[in-house]
C-alpha cells in the first residue's frame, strides 16, 4: 500500500541527468571542431567503462542493475571525466580514471546520492597525481597551425601509442594555455609577452576559449530550465573573476586578466557542470554561495600559486569535504521562526 | 610578519599534519564519529600542542642545549604527558560527557605522533620561540580542521547505503585517503 | 483592497475540480446501516451512552464527550442500535476502533432540539452547546471547535475563514459557499463574537470565482461589517491554516504556537456553517458535505449522514469498473481507506474512487540526489532532503533538530521529487517513532518517581520501626530496672519466669477457645495440599529473593 | 651524565608539583554520568540486569563494572543510546536476555487470595490491595517487570501483552524497492 501524495510531477533523475548531458553538447561540438574527433573516442571509452563498472558494482552490492544504469548518472560522470583529461590520452588512462571514479568514489559510498566527493573530479585527481606526464599532452587546436592528425591517426595513438611516421608527440601536442602561462611566468616573462604567443586568442587559449564558451551556452540552457540553481555558477565565476581581477589590478605584468581565467581550463565546465552536481554540493542557498565562493578562491590560488596548472578539480574536492559542515551551519530559518525573539 | 603567516597557512593547509604528513592518524580515526567529540578533541589537542611546542622549545633551548640533545625525545614526552594529564583533569571536571566520549583517546594524546612530531620538527627546522609556538598552533589547527571536516563527512555517511563490508572503519579509511588526495591540491602553494 | 502576502514554495498540481463543482449538493440516500465511530475528533474518545437494541432518535447523543478535549457523537438518524463494538474505521492504520452500528428505521425522527439566538446565550453556554453538538473542525483536523473559540487573555484581531480548498478534486467547500453563504457568514458572526475578533476575512482561492462572488454578495446582503471575502492565489497548500493566515495577514504562526497568541484564529467555512446550525437550530453534527469523485460516473457533492458506509455512498454516484480503492481526502494528503464498509466521519471531505488510469502506481523509488526541488516547494521552509536523510537512517534526534515537527505533511515535496521518494511517509514514520519514544520516556519518568518514592517510604517505615523498637527496648529496660528494684525485696528470677509462662499458656488457651482454627479438623488430603502450597511458597520466596542480602531494595520490610 | 639526571629530575619535580596542585584544584566529586545513564534506562526496575533496579545498574555502568547490553526492556534502542553516550561500540544482547514485547501484569481476580506478597514485590507500587482483599494492577503504572509473578502463591498473575491501538499505532518505515528488506530493517 502506498501513501499520500498519490500524484507526482512527471520528473525523474534520469531525465535531469540527460538534460545535463544535452547541455554538454555545444561544448563537445566546439571541442571536435577545434581538436578533431579524438575526444569522442575518450567519451565513448569512458562511457562504456562507466556503465560496465556501474553494473558490476551494483551486482556486487546486490542492488537492482537496470534502474540505476538507466539513471544516466554514471554516463554523466564518464563524460565529465573524459572532457577533463587530454583527448589524446592513452586508452588505459581513461579506463583507469573512470574505473576509480565509479567504483571507489561512488559505489563504496553507496552509489547514486551517497558519495561525498564528485566522482569525476576524484578520477581526474587520481590521474593527474599518478600519471602527470600523460596528463599534460593536450592536442594543439587547429587554429594554432600545427600538423593535424586524422581521426584514424588519433585512434592509432590512443590505442597503440604509435604516431604517424615523422611526427613526435611534441609536434602535435602542447601544454594547456594555463600551464604555458605558469611555466613562462616562472621563466621570467611578463603576462603581455606571454599573451603574444601564438597559442593565445582574444580571451584565453585559441580553441579552448571557444570550448569554454560552448560549455557556458550549455550552462545557460541548464539555468534557463532550472536544472541548476544560479547560486553555484554565478557565485563561482564571480569570485574567480573578482579574485583574479584584484591580483590583475595590483600587478598586471604577473597576473593575467580575470577574463582569461574564466575562459581557461575547467572554469566554465566546472561552474556549470561540476560544482552543480547536487549530490556533492550544499543544499541551502547560503551554503551554495559559501561553497561556490570557496571554490572560486581556491581555484585561483592553486592556479596562480600552486603546483598544478588548473585548480578547478582540487578546489571542487576541497570544498566537497566541507559540504556536510556548510550544510549543517547554514540551515535557513523555518516558517514562523524568522522573527527575532520568536519562541523556539 | 609574512614569514609567520606563511608558517601558519603552511601548517594548516599545505603541510596538513594529518592529510599530508600522515601523522596522528590514531585519534583522527578514533574520535571522528561525532562532530562534538571532534571539536573537543581538536580543542584539547590544540591546547596541548601549542603549550607543548612552546615549552619544549624552552626546554630544548635553555635546559638541554646541544650537549644534552639526546634527551630531547625523552624530555618532550615527559612534558607532553604532564600537559595531557592536566588537560584530562580539566576536561573531566568541566565536561564529563566530553571526557567520556574522548575516552582512551584523551590520555593517548601523549602518544599521538603528531604531538611529539611537531616539537621535534621545530628542533629540526631550528624555529625560534614564536615560530615554534605558531608551528605548534598551526599544526594543531590543521589537525583539528581535518578532524572536524572528517567527522562531518562521517556523520553524514551514517545514513549512506555503504556496502556492509565497508561500513565503519573501512569506508573511513577510504574517505581519509580521498581527503588526502584533495589536500594534495595545495601542494606547491608554499614551499 | 487587502494587502496579500505570500508563503514560500508551493506547487500547482492539476486541480480536477470541475468534474464535481458544477452540480448542486444533493442529499445522499438513506443507507441500510450507519457505522458511527466514537472517535471522530482530536482528543479523548467519546463514552458510549446507549445500549445494544436501544431505539434512538435522530440527533440523540450516543457518545458523550469525555474530558476537556473531546466531543460528542450523535445518532445521524432514528433507528435501532445493532452493535457497539470494534470495526474498521477511516484511519490510515486500517485498525479497528469503537463504533456504534445503527440500523435506520427510515422515519428520520428528530429528538426534541432547541435552537436559540446566540446573542441571548452566554459565551460559556455557547461553547458547551457546541461541544455537546459535536462540532469539530471540518477542514480535516477535526479539532473540537469549542476549544478553539476561546481567545483567553489574547486579543484576537482577525478571524480567518478558510474557503481556500487547495487540494485537487475536493469541491465540498466550494459548493457550500455557493449555496449556503448566508449561513456560513452568520456562523462567522457568532465566532467573531465569541473570540471578540475585530475583523473577519474569508480566503478563497481564485480558481473559485463563483464561490467568491456568492460570499461577497452574501456579505453585502447580510450587511456584515468589517468582513470581507478575498481571492487568494491558487497554489497548493494555500489552504493550510498556517499558509492562509500568512497570505491574508502576513503573520507566520510557528509550529507549536497557538494562532490565538498571534491574534488570529482560523476556521473552515463548513465549521462556521455547522456551528451556526448547532446553535441556531439545535442541530448537532449529523451530516456533512462530501465530494464523491474520481472513477465514478457522476462526480458530485452529497450531504451525507455521518456513518454512511463508503460503498453505499459511491454507489449513488455510479461507480465505474476498475476501481481499486478509495482515497479519503485529497490526493495530496488523503489516505487509502482500509475497506469500503467504513463509515463517513466528520473528517471526510472527499472520497475519491481510485483506478490505475487516474492514479498510476508510482515509479520505482531512487536514492535522493539532493536536488533540493523539495526545499524549493516546502511551505514550511524546511530542508526535506535532510529530514529524509535522517529519518531514513533513523536518526530521530537530528531530524528533530532540523524541525521535523514543523512539517505539515502537505506532500508538496513528494510531489516534485524526481526520485519518487515517499518523503512524507518518512516524516510520518519518524514522527510516530518520536511520539512513541516520548510516551516511553514519560512512562519511565513516572516509574522512576514512583520507585524512588517507594524506596523513600520503605526507608521511612524501617526507621519508624527501628524507633518503635528502640522505644520498646527503653521501656523494657526501664521496667526491668524497676522490677530489679522490686526483686531486691521479694521475687527471684525463676519465679518471674514461671509467672510469664503461665500467662502465655493462659493466653494461648483463651485464643484457642474463642477462635477455632480452620486447620483444626483437616482431612489428610487437605493437609497434604496445604503442605504442598507451603513448600511452593517457600520455594517462590527463595526464587524471588535469591540474593536477599545483597538485594536490600527488594527486601520486603517485614523483618 | 649527572647533568642529564639532574635535568630530568628537575623536569619531573616541576611537572609533579604542577599536576599535584591541579589534581586538588580539579577534583571531581561523584559521578555525574550516573544520572545521564539512568535517564536512558527504561525504569522498569525489573532487575533483569542483575542489579536491584535501574539506578544501581546505571551506577555500575558508570563505574565500568557492568556492560551496556544487560537491559532487555530498554531494547536495542537502549543499547544504541548508551553506546552513544559512553562512546563505545554497541553490542547485541547476551544469551537469554532478549527483549520481549511490552506487557502489563494482570491479576486473575477469581484466584487472588489477597496475600499482599505481590504488593511487596512491586517496585513501583502499581498494585492496589490489602490483606485478605482483592488485588488489582494499576495498568497505567505497571512497568511490566514481572517481579510480582514469582511471589504469587496461587499463580494468579499473568502478563498481558500491550496491543497496538489506533492512538498508539505507528507509521511503517517506507520500503525501499532497491534495498532488500532484510537489509533495510537491519541496523
Amino acid at each position: 500500500m502506498f501513501t499520500s501524495p498519490y500524484i507526482t510531477k512527471p520528473v525523474s533523475v534520469s531525465e535531469i541527468m540527460l538534460k545535463v548531458m544535452l547541455a554538454l553538447l555545444p561544448g563537445i561540438g566546439f571541442y571536435v571542431w577545434y581538436y578533431g574527433p579524438a575526444i569522442l573516442v575518450s567519451i565513448t571509452l569512458a562511457s562504456v567503462t562507466a556503465l560496465a563498472t556501474e553494473a558490476a558494482m551494483l551486482k556486487l552490492r546486490d542492488r537492482p542493475v537496470a534502474p540505476f544504469l538507466k539513471d544516466n548518472s554514471a554516463l554523466l560522470t564518464a563524460w565529465l571525466l573524459a572532457l577533463s583529461i587530454p583527448p589524446l590520452a592513452p586508452w588505459w588512462l581513461v579506463v583507469v580514471g573512470t574505473l576509480f571514479a565509479i567504483s571507489i568514489s561512488k559505489h563504496l559510498y553507496g552509489g547514486l546520492g551517497n558519495n561525498p566527493f564528485n566522482p569525476a573530479m576524484i578520477g581526474y585527481a587520481v590521474l593527474i597525481i599518478s600519471f602527470p606526464v600523460q596528463m599534460t599532452h593536450w592536442l594543439t587546436p587547429h587554429p594554432v597551425g600545427h600538423p593535424e592528425l586524422s581521426f584514424i591517426e588519433q585512434l592509432g595513438y590512443i590505442f597503440s601509442g604509435v604516431l604517424p611516421r615523422g611526427l613526435t608527440l611534441d609536434a602535435v601536442t602542447m601544454a594547456t594555455p594555463l600551464d604555458t602561462l605558469k611555466t613562462q611566468l616562472h621563466l621570467g616573462l611578463s603576462v603581455g609577452e606571454i599573451r603574444d604567443m601564438p597559442i593565445y586568442g582574444r580571451l584565453a587559449g585559441k580553441g579552448s576559449e571557444m570550448v569554454a564558451t560552448g560549455f557556458a551556452i550549455g550552462g545557460l540552457y541548464l539555468l534557463w530550465n532550472r536544472i541548476i540553481s544560479w547560486h553555484l555558477p554565478i557565485v563561482y565565476l564571480g569570485t574567480l573573476y573578482a579574485t583574479a581581477g584584484l591580483f590583475h589590478v595590483i600587478d598586471p605584468a604577473h597576473y593575467v586578466t580575470p577574463l582569461f581565467h574564466l575562459f581557461s581550463g575547467a572554469a566554465m565546465i566546472g561552474a556549470f557542470f561540476i560544482l552543480t552536481d547536487p549530490v556533492t554540493s550544499p543544499t541551502t542557498p547560503r551554503g551554495k554561495i559559501i561553497f561556490a565562493a570557496g571554490a572560486g578562491i581556491l581555484t585561483y590560488l592553486i592556479r596562480a600559486f600552486g603546483g598544478f596548472p588548473d585548480g578547478m578539480a582540487f578546489a571542487t574536492l576541497l570544498m566537497n569535504i566541507c559540504v556536510p559542515l556548510i550544510d549543517a551551519y547554514t540551515q535557513p530559518k523555518v516558517f514562523g521562526k524568522k522573527a527575532k525573539g520568536a519562541q523556539k | 610578519m609574512t614569514d609567520y603567516l606563511l608558517i601558519l597557512v603552511g601548517t594548516v593547509f599545505v603541510n596538513n599534519i594529518v592529510l599530508v604528513k600522515i601523522l596522528g592518524l590514531c585519534p583522527f580515526m578514533g574520535v571522528s564519529k561525532k562532530l562534538e567529540a571532534a571539536f573537543g578533541m581538536g580543542a584539547a589537542t590544540t591546547f596541548v600542542l601549542t603549550l607543548g611546542s612552546g615549552s619544549s622549545y624552552l626546554i630544548n633551548e635553555y635546559l638541554l642545549g646541544p650537549e644534552l640533545a639526546y634527551l630531547t625525545t625523552l624530555s618532550f614526552i615527559v612534558v607532553i604527558a604532564g600537559i595531557v594529564q592536566f588537560t584530562e583533569m580539566v576536561i573531566e571536571k568541566t565536561s564529563p560527557e566530553l571526557y567520556q566520549t574522548l575516552g582512551i583517546y584523551l590520555p593517548l594524546i601523549t602518544t599521538n605522533c603528531a604531538v611529539l612530531g611537531i616539537p621535534l620538527l621545530n628542533v629540526q627546522e631550528k624555529h625560534d620561540f614564536i615560530q615554534s609556538l605558531l608551528f605548534g598552533f598551526g599544526g594543531s589547527v590543521g589537525f583539528s580542521l581535518a578532524l572536524i571536516l572528517f567527522a562531518g563527512i562521517r556523520e553524514r555517511m551514517e545514513g549512506a547505503d555503504v556496502p556492509p563490508v565497508f561500513k565503519g572503519s573501512a569506508i573511513a579509511m577510504v574517505t581519509a585517503g580521498l581527503m588526502s588526495l584533495a589536500f594534495m591540491g595545495f601542494s606547491g602553494l608554499i614551499k | 483592497m487587502r494587502q496579500l502576502h505570500r508563503f514560500h514554495g508551493g506547487v500547482h498540481p492539476p486541480t480536477n475540480k470541475t468534474q464535481s463543482s458544477e452540480t448542486p449538493i444533493i442529499a445522499s440516500a438513506m443507507p441500510s446501516k450507519l457505522v458511527i465511530p466514537l472517535h471522530q475528533h482530536v482528543g479523548n474518545i467519546a463514552r458510549p451512552v446507549v445500549s445494544v437494541g436501544e431505539h434512538v432518535l435522530k440527533g440523540q447523543v450516543i457518545g458523550k464527550a469525555d474530558g476537556r478535549l473531546s466531543s460528542a457523537v450523535h445518532a445521524s438518524t432514528s433507528g435501532t442500535i445493532a452493535t457497539i463494538g470494534y470495526s474498521k474505521v477511516a484511519h490510515p492504520s486500517g485498525m479497528d476502533d469503537l463504533c456504534v452500528t445503527l440500523i435506520p428505521d427510515g422515519k428520520d425522527e428528530w429528538v426534541a432540539n432547541l435552537g436559540a439566538d446566540y446573542r441571548e446565550l452566554s459565551h460559556t453556554d455557547i461553547r458547551h452547546r457546541l461541544r455537546d453538538a459535536g462540532v469539530v473542525g471540518l477542514g480535516g483536523a477535526v479539532f473540537p471547535s469549542d476549544m478553539k473559540l476561546y481567545g483567553g487573555k489574547h486579543q484576537i484581531k482577525t478571524l480567518v475563514l478558510n474557503g481556500a480548498e487547495c487540494e485537487p478534486y475536493i469541491t465540498c467547500d466550494d459548493r457550500l459557499m455557493r449555496e449556503r453563504a448566508a449561513e456560513i457568514l452568520l456562523g462567522a458572526e457568532m465566532m467573531r463574537d465569541l473570540l471578540h475578533a475585530e475583523e473577519v476575512v474569508v480566503g478563497i482561492e481564485d480558481n473559485k470565482p463563483e464561490a467568491l462572488a456568492a460570499m461577497q454578495q452574501a456579505i453585502v446582503d447580510g450587511k456584515h461589517a468589517r468582513m470581507e471575502a478575498v481571492a487568494v492565489p491558487t497554489v497548493y497548500p494555500g489552504g493550510g491554516a498556517k499558509q492562509l493566515i500568512r497570505v491574508l495577514t502576513g503573520i507566520e504562526v510557528a509550529a507549536g504556537v497557538r494562532s490565538t497568541e498571534m491574534g488570529v484564529q482560523c476556521f473552515n467555512v463548513a465549521t462556521a456553517y455547522s456551528a451556526y446550525r448547532a446553535i441556531s437550530y439545535g442541530e448537532p453534527m449529523l451530516s456533512r458535505v462530501v465530494t464523491v469523485t474520481g472513477n465514478v460516473e457522476r462526480p458530485q457533492n452529497y450531504e451525507v449522514l455521518l456513518g454512511t458506509p463508503v460503498a453505499e455512498l459511491v454507489a449513488q454516484a455510479g461507480l465505474k469498473s476498475g476501481t481499486q480503492g478509495y482515497i479519503m481526502g485529497g490526493p495530496m494528503m488523503g489516505f487509502l481507506l482500509p475497506s469500503d464498509q467504513v463509515g463517513v466521519v466528520k473528517a471526510t471531505n472527499c472520497i475519491i474512487a481510485t483506478a490505475p488510469t487516474l492514479f498510476p502506481a508510482p515509479a520505482p523509488t531512487m536514492p535522493c540526489i539532493r536536488c533540493t526541488r523539495c526545499a524549493e516547494v516546502c511551505p514550511a521552509e524546511l530542508q526535506p532532503q535532510e529530514l529524509h536523510w535522517f529519518a531514513k537512517a533513523r536518526e530521530f534526534g537530528k531530524a528533530q533538530d532540523y524541525h521535523l515537527f514543523d512539517c505539515i505533511e502537505c506532500g508538496a515535496c513528494s510531489y516534485v521529487c524526481p526520485s519518487n521518494i515517499p518523503l512524507v511517509q518518512y516524516y510520518r514514520y519518524a514522527k510516530s517513532e518520536i511520539w512513541a519514544r516520548e510516551r516511553d520516556k514519560t512512562a519511565a519518568d513516572t516509574a522512576r518517581q514512583r520507585h524512588e518514592y517507594r524506596q523513600f517510604r520503605l526507608e521511612r517505615e524501617k526507621q519508624e520501626k527501628a524507633e518503635k523498637l528502640a522505644q520498646k527496648e527503653r521501656a523494657a529496660l526501664l521496667a526491668k530496672q524497676q522490677a530489679d528494684a522490686a526483686a531486691a525485696t521479694a521475687n527471684t528470677d525463676e519465679d518471674a519466669q514461671a509467672r510469664i509462662q503461665a500467662a502465655m499458656a493462659r493466653v494461648q488457651a483463651q485464643h484457642d477457645a474463642t477462635q477455632p482454627r480452620n486447620t483444626a479438623n483437616l482431612t489428610p488430603e487437605q493437609q497434604a495440599k496445604i503442605d504442598e502450597i507451603e513448600a511452593r511458597r517457600a520455594h517462590i520466596q527463595e526464587l524471588a529473593h535469591p540474593e536477599a542480602d545483597l538485594d536490600k531494595h527488594h527486601e520486603p520490610p517485614k523483618e | 651524565m649527572l647533568t642529564a639526571l639532574l635535568v630530568m629530575s628537575i623536569l619531573a619535580l616541576v611537572l609533579g608539583a604542577g599536576l599535584g596542585f591541579s589534581a586538588l584544584k580539579f577534583k571531581v566529586e561523584g559521578n555525574p554520568l550516573v544520572g545521564k545513564i539512568d535517564a536512558i534506562l527504561p525504569q522498569t526496575q525489573c532487575g533483569q540486569c542483575g542489579y536491584p533496579g535501574c539506578r544501581p545498574y546505571a551506577t555500575a555502568i558508570a563505574e565500568g563494572e557492568a556492560d551496556i547490553n544487560m537491559c532487555p526492556p530498554g531494547g536495542e534502542e537502549g543499547i544504541q543510546k548508551l553506546a552513544e553516550l559512553l562512546g563505545v561500540e554497541a553490542k547485541p544482547f547476551g544469551a537469554g536476555a532478549a527483549p520481549k514485547p511490552k506487557a502489563v501484569a494482570f491479576v486473575d481476580e477469581n484466584n487472588c487470595i489477597g496475600c499482599t506478597l505481590c504488593l511487596q514485590a512491586c517496585p513501583v507500587d502499581a498494585i492496589l490491595g490489602a490483606a485478605k482483599q482483592m488485588h488489582t494492577i494499576i495498568a497505567s503504572e505497571c512497568t511490566g517487570c514481572e517481579l510480582c509473578i514469582a511471589p504469587c502463591p496461587v499463580d494468579c498473575i499473568s502478563m498481558e501483552p500491550i496491543a497496538e491501538s489506533v492512538t498508539t499505532w505507528k507509521w511503517q518505515y517506507p520500503v525501499y524497492a532497491f534495498i532488500p528488506s532484510t537489509e533495510a530493517t537491519r541496523r
